[in-house]
């Protein structure tokens, strides 16, 4: 009996609650306030927050062209495969206390998970056969290649803070990263930590693929890249897959440096005098609640007004950009956390 | 099966081979016969290992085995002996597999040359050698098994004289290499002349004791030697030449099988003759080694327009991963290393096979001449991603697995170490394993994805013998991926323990108490702790990604994701958007992809450009230098 | 690291957004914005200026002859014409008027037609004059015969303009400049400087205006 | 229910594509201006697409010149059902002053059935709004009657 409640147990956790419905309705939101937030800063009006739904579910409505150059299986399976790894990569993230697997990965393994989706997205344009795909995902792979040396920095240092605070050396795992926090504070606070914090806020824009870094998909110069040749629901899946790897990067951002924010929630409802039961699914729900919002804000900060102000980048510059500014800043952490500051 | 019955298998294993080489010269004429004889060859040796497996990895037993059983008399070993520990077997039984594999793809593959029976003599020859170095106890019968496969290589990579280079490759593989095996016999003699002995254990008995300058010699000597065999850094280019040439089952042994019996070596030399490796100064030289031919030949992969030599680089710089966590001398990074080196051999291997299928059906490995060959050859295109994730270490595969291990291995070592060093060797190799990704993604939209070039309309799928070959190796890449604790538990762990248990050893060959007599200081044997601080379980990794794929594949089909509209491309409407104009051929050049990567570098290619000549007296002079300054930092640093 | 519009974003996020809001807001066109095209017709007189100087050449007409006149039905086609309203300036009769009304979209090609219709007299056919053996004796014996019955004779004989809308040249003022018949656009007049003779090919003439216009002494009446 | 949100959807999110037939760029500014802050087409859901595979309405702006006839043709096939082709300026409904020249292909009507026409030597940008907003009407319908 237990074994069935167990699998129910999982199955909600990946359909319902930190899984597909979740990312789904967050990430699409969030994308909303986004694209709202960058209106609203160009003094337009800007689409209605729920945009990114009508523009979801016309894509799904949209007839689905598939080239005669392009391999059809890899052409369809691509963006399937890009959205299942962002949701379970989803799953990995705590929310505070509340950790849905997250005894199974640690953060060098989400490190890695966080190829798949750009694969799924450099594989689709290869598969579909055409030239902009082409040049569009050699800059993607441009891109993953700039984001992926600050952020291995920025995941060393909190590694080693975090690790050596525990006396074991390192620790990779995020859930002792965060119980970490919930004891000692957030991590944010530490002074060694605040260029890593600084450094990863500029890693979202370019991992996600944002503006300023988005020279892999400019739809000015080379017709969207790797898209170039979607249409219909695989497009529909892109854009989804693009809008909860928003959600997922400034979830991981609130973890990896706002874990304490968890332990202040706890206090919070033991002030309001609730317990029991009660108290429990209070705090849960405004767990969640404190992670939507960190996650609107962060989104604000480090994605809609660099958005609203900067112009794209080419793809050396921001090669350039990323492996002097941004590896500076994560290096400066990783000695201070590295001397025990 | 007892021990006693046992014994006699390292030795069968060996012979089997030589035999079939000789057979297959008598008989080779007759198509049937030759084939039959090269495969009973190579899977009667890999049985023999695997029979091995349960007594010597999981009982802890170790063979030594006496040939014309002259035991050790007066405390001095006299007859060549044969010893196997957990270590060795390791590396016999997966070199036996990649052997066997390169035998069934090598049948249909070698189908249109000429002169087949050759082949398979230098084949199993080749084989042979190999499989004699890493069983045998004795140093001068490495040798001489050193010099048998360095031969049999060179041949082999010029066995296709008519393609161009083959020739020079050879000759430029067959100076290095001998300098590499006359400095691995001069290191012999003067370690003879020194300990009156060449009786592996004997020497580690008595080498601690006596390290003097004649012995530190010998160790600058016996290193460049098995570099050169490893084609570690200043010989790398050695195996660009050599890969590009040779065919494409003798690229899976030169890269998957032969650059293991260099690390085997150094393995040997390092831990067991000196038992320098608590030195800080040979950790430092094995890893400042390891990560600089990490990083140079990642680098030059992405500068290369040939699959093959694309490849041939990328061995090397997976060689440099598994050096470094060699050289760290913990127990979690000697299983890291050992377990990437055998991962390394099953997706290198596959790849190769890969490159193999593709010249065998286009005639070419030249990346610009190449293009969406997925629609023509589906099932290679599949087993080339395979490989190809698991290179690069993508989660599920098991590059991932064993590079994860040596990221951990590397910042464990710097943290217990204190020195940054360490640190800068983590950084160094998680941005090698990136750049692994970035030269793959460029050969798969330069050879199977992208447009089909005109000439190659008439491509067919590869005949079942090579898919066959291909498709153990992807089970083989899936399998050791998907399961790392079963690995590292029943594979790697034996292995390294043994490598902690040179007493042990020792005591195996020369009788039980030897090792605590002739030793004043006994050799540590220590149990190796294997933490890991990291917690990764793929399984269930898997089921969830599963699950979601499932959960998405379902709304996607209700959502009738599938009706999709497909037509031919006289229709305007299917084809490709070139901006209005109509189709024509154009293919993103595979030299002009990473176009902002290479630009930021441009300084450190050009550099890197000049420096690969590809005259074979640079590299000769290399070798040389490599050797003075081994010398020098064996008498001052050591 | 500057980032150039950092305040500008800043505080538009707060200030009000500069957009007007059309579909919900109605917005006026400017005061002389040329928009859609308005036809009179009644003042329309057929002298086809119009269609000669559009330069889209948008403007068609058709004549079907009936018995009180030719019905002349005139088409403006707004998907055809570039507004730059040189039609409304040629016309001297006011027909064609460009309104504010910028709402120029159609799902089906007629909605852009401007048409109108109206009935052209024509002109009081009488004998056909014979040719003028003497230049002068013609233009002085034609007119008075026409004109006599309505008006009263003023104290100078004074020149009443026809009444089929054809050019009356005052031969006392008329210098014979020839800038009249240079500037006929139907090439209807000839004058000879030196035989002093102003003659008019009544068929050519479409009773345009433009010689009346144009000549220095004012001395040709219509 | 899921049609019925799909229908829905179609209307509220058109994505544009802009086809310079050899315009005088009189019309492609005054297509871009309507994208601006002062009449701002994203708050109805507006977005210039870079691709025909993403568009579903085509803005077709020029006399479409004898060299971009085919290209243009091209094009609009390869932009995925539901869409619409709106017509911008009087140039491509009738070849406005350039009509009878050799180098015309005569107006787009004559190759494609252009759902909405947008008159105006540059038509003003609330003009242009309504052709639009007209243009995602018969959109929908258009995705009503789909299978």
């Amino acid at each position: 009996m237990t074994l069935i409640l167990e699998a129910l147990r999982y199955l909600v956790y990946v359909l319902i609650f930190p899984g597909f419905l979740f990312c789904f309705l967050t990430g699409l939101l969030l994308c909303g306030i986004d694209r709202k937030l960058v209106a609203r800063m160009q003094k337009r009006v800007g689409p209605p927050i729920l945009q990114p739904f009508y523009d979801f579910f016309k894509l799904c409505g949209k007839e689905t062209i598939i080239p005669a150059a392009a391999s059809k299986t890899t052409f369809l399976l691509a963006p399937l495969v890009g959205l299942a790894a962002l949701v379970v990569i989803q799953l990995f993230i705590p929310v505070f206390r509340f950790s849905a697997f997250s005894n199974v990965a640690d953060i060098i393994v989400i490190l890695y998970l966080l190829l798949i989706p750009a694969l799924s997205v450099i594989l689709g344009g290869a598969a579909s056969g055409s030239p902009y795909a082409g040049v569009g995902l050699s800059r993607e792979m441009v891109t993953i290649l700039s984001c992926e040396l600050p952020l291995v920095l920025v995941l060393l240092a909190v590694g080693k803070t975090v690790g050596q605070a525990l006396g074991l050396g390192l620790c990779f795992s995020l859930t002792r990263i965060v119980e970490y926090q919930m004891e000692y504070g957030s991590l944010i606070l530490k002074l060694s930590m605040l260029p890593a914090a600084a450094a990863f806020l500029l890693i979202i824009p370019g991992e996600t693929g944002n503006h300023p870094f988005d020279a892999a998909e400019a739809e000015t110069e080379i017709c969207e890249g790797p898209l170039a040749e979607y249409s219909g629901a695989p497009l529909g899946v892109y854009k989804l897959s693009h809008a909860i790897k928003i959600l997922t990067m400034t979830s991981l951002f609130v973890a990896l440096f706002f874990g304490g924010v968890g332990r202040g929630l706890e206090n919070l409802v033991m002030l309001l005098g609730v317990t029991g039961g009660l108290a429990g699914a209070l705090i849960f729900l405004l767990e969640i609640l404190v992670l939507f919002l960190f996650c609107v804000v962060l989104t604000f900060l480090c994605i809609s007004v660099v958005h609203a102000v900067t112009a794209r980048l080419r793809i050396e510059q921001l090669f350039k950009y990323y492996w002097t500014v941004v590896t500076g800043l994560a290096l400066i952490s990783l000695v201070l956390a590295w001397y025990g500051l | 099966m007892n021990m006693l019955s046992l014994q006699h298998f390292p030795i069968y294993s060996v012979m089997v081979l030589f035999l079939g080489a000789f057979l297959v010269v008598v008989f080779g004429h007759n198509k049937v016969v030759r084939h039959s004889i090269a495969l009973l060859a190579t899977c009667a040796s890999m049985l023999f290992m695997m029979a091995l497996i349960k007594p010597v990895m999981l009982d802890g037993g170790i063979i030594a085995y006496w040939m014309g059983n002259r035991v050790p008399a007066g405390g001095y070993a006299i007859g060549i002996a044969m010893e196997v520990d957990a270590m060795s077997l390791f590396f016999g039984v997966l070199i036996s597999t990649a052997v066997f594999v390169a035998c069934i793809y090598s049948i249909q593959y070698m189908s249109h040359d000429d002169n087949v029976p050759q082949y398979y003599t230098l084949f199993l020859m080749l084989a042979g050698g190999v499989m004699g170095m890493v069983l045998t106890g004795d140093l001068f019968n490495m040798f001489i098994m050193v010099e048998i496969l360095t031969f049999a290589a060179v041949a082999l990579t010029a066995f296709r004289n008519t393609v161009t280079g083959a020739l020079e490759a050879a000759f430029k593989y067959l100076v290095v290499g001998s300098i590499g095996s006359t400095c691995i016999l001069a290191g012999t003699i003067v370690l003879y002349a020194q300990m009156h002995t060449l009786n592996l254990a004997q020497l580690s008995a008595l080498i601690p004791d006596h390290f003097t300058t004649a012995t530190k010699l010998a160790f600058a000597l016996l290193y460049i030697g098995f570099s050169t065999k490893a084609f570690l850094v200043p010989f790398h280019p050695l195996a660009a030449d050599a890969h590009g040439a040779a065919p494409a089952s003798i690229s899976l042994i030169i890269s998957g099988v032969l650059t293991k019996c260099g690390i085997y070596g150094i393995i040997r030399l390092t831990y067991f003759l000196f038992q320098s490796m608590n030195l800080g100064t040979t950790q430092f030289l094995l890893v400042f080694v390891g990560s600089v031919s990490m990083f140079v030949c990642v680098t030059m992969a992405l500068a290369q327009h040939d699959f093959k030599r694309l490849l041939a680089f990328h061995s090397i710089s997976q060689i440099g991963y598994v050096l470094t966590a060699v050289g760290l001398s913990t127990a979690l990074g000697l299983s890291a290393g050992v377990y990437h080196a055998m991962n390394h051999t099953i997706f290198k291997g596959l790849l190769f096979l890969a490159a193999g299928a593709v010249l065998h059906e286009t005639g070419t490995t030249d990346l610009g001449k190449l293009g969406g060959l997925s629609k023509k050859m589906p099932h290679t295109t599949v087993l080339f991603l395979i490989g190809a994730a698991a290179i690069s270490g993508i989660p599920p595969f098991n590059g991932f697995a064993s590079k994860w291990m040596i990221y951990q291995a590397t910042y464990q070592k710097a943290v217990e170490s204190g020195n940054i060093g360490f640190l800068l060797v983590t950084i160094v190799a998680l941005v090698t394993s990136t750049l692994t990704l970035a030269s793959f993604v460029k050969v798969t939209q330069s050879v199977f994805f992208g447009q089909l070039p005109k000439e190659l309309e008439n491509v067919k799928e590869v005949p079942f013998g090579m898919r066959f070959a291909m498709g153990i190796l992807a089970l083989l890449c899936i399998a050791t991926g998907l399961f790392p604790n079963l690995v590292t538990r029943y594979l790697t762990e034996p292995a390294a323990t043994a490598v902690f248990h040179v007493g042990a050893y020792i005591n195996a060959a020369m009788g039980s108490g030897y090792a605590e007599t002739a030793m004043i200081n006994p050799p540590l044997a220590a149990e190796p702790a294997f933490i890991e601080s990291g917690i990764w379980s793929p399984i269930s990794w898997l089921c969830l990604l599963m699950i979601a794929l499932l959960a998405i594949t379902v709304v996607a089909l209700s959502g009738k994701y599938d009706k999709v509209s497909l037509g031919d491309v006289s229709d305007t409407k299917y084809q490709l958007f070139y901006g209005g104009e109509a189709n024509f051929a154009s293919q993103v050049g595979s030299d002009d992809m990473f176009w902002g990567f290479k630009y930021n570098w441009r300084h450190y290619f050009s550099f890197m450009h000049e420096l690969h000549s590809g005259v074979v007296n640079d590299y000769a002079l290399w070798a040389v230098v490599a050797l003075a300054l081994a010398i020098l930092y064996a008498f001052i640093v050591m | 690291m500057d980032f150039p519009f950092l305040k500008e974003a800043v505080n538009g996020l707060f200030s009000k957004s500069s957009c007007d809001m059309y579909p919900v807001k109605p917005a006026e066109a400017a005061p002389r914005y040329r928009g859609r095209i308005v036809y009179h017709p009644d003042k329309c007189i057929n002298c086809m200026m119009c269609e000669r100087v559009c330069s889209g050449n948008a403007i068609t007409h058709t004549i079907e002859k009936t018995e009180e006149g030719d019905r002349v039905t005139r088409t403006f086609y707004l998907g055809s014409c570039t507004f730059c309203a040189t039609c409304a300036d040629f016309c001297n009769h006011g027909a064609i008027e460009f309104t504010g009304d910028y709402h120029m979209v159609a799902t089906k090609e007629e909605d852009l037609m401007v048409t109108g219709t109206f009935i052209k007299k024509p002109p009081v056919k009488k004998a056909a004059p014979p040719k003028p053996a003497a230049p002068a004796a013609p233009k002085a014996e034609e007119k008075p015969e026409v004109k006599a019955e309505e008006k009263p004779a003023e104290a100078a004989p004074a020149i009443q303009p026809r009444d089929d809308g054809k050019p009356v040249q005052d031969a006392s003022k008329c210098v014979y400049c020839t800038i009249c018949a240079r500037k006929c656009p139907a090439g209807a007049l000839t004058v000879d400087r030196a035989a002093k003779t102003w003659t008019l090919d009544e068929d050519l003439c479409v009773g345009c205006g433009t010689c009346a216009e144009a000549c220095p002494k004012k001395c040709i009446i219509i | 229910m899921f049609k019925k949100l799909i229908k829905e959807s179609t209307g509220k999110s058109p994505w544009l594509f802009h086809i310079n037939a050899g315009s005088c760029n009189g019309c492609d500014i005054e297509l871009v201006s309507v994208l601006t802050p002062r009449y701002d087409a994203e708050r109805l859901g507006f977005q210039l697409t870079g691709s025909p595979r993403h568009a579903d309405i085509v803005v077709v702006t020029g006399p479409v010149t004898a060299q971009s006839l085919d290209r243009v043709l091209r094009t609009i096939s390869q932009v995925p059902e539901p869409r619409c082709i709106v017509t911008m300026g009087s140039c491509p409904q009738s070849g406005n002053v350039f009509r009878g020249s050799y180098a015309i292909a005569g107006p787009l009507s004559k190759y494609v059935h252009v759902d909405v026409d947008v008159a105006g030597c540059t038509p003003k940008p609330e003009a242009v709004i309504d052709g639009l907003v007209l243009a995602t009407k018969i959109l929908e319908e258009k995705r009503g009657q789909m299978k």
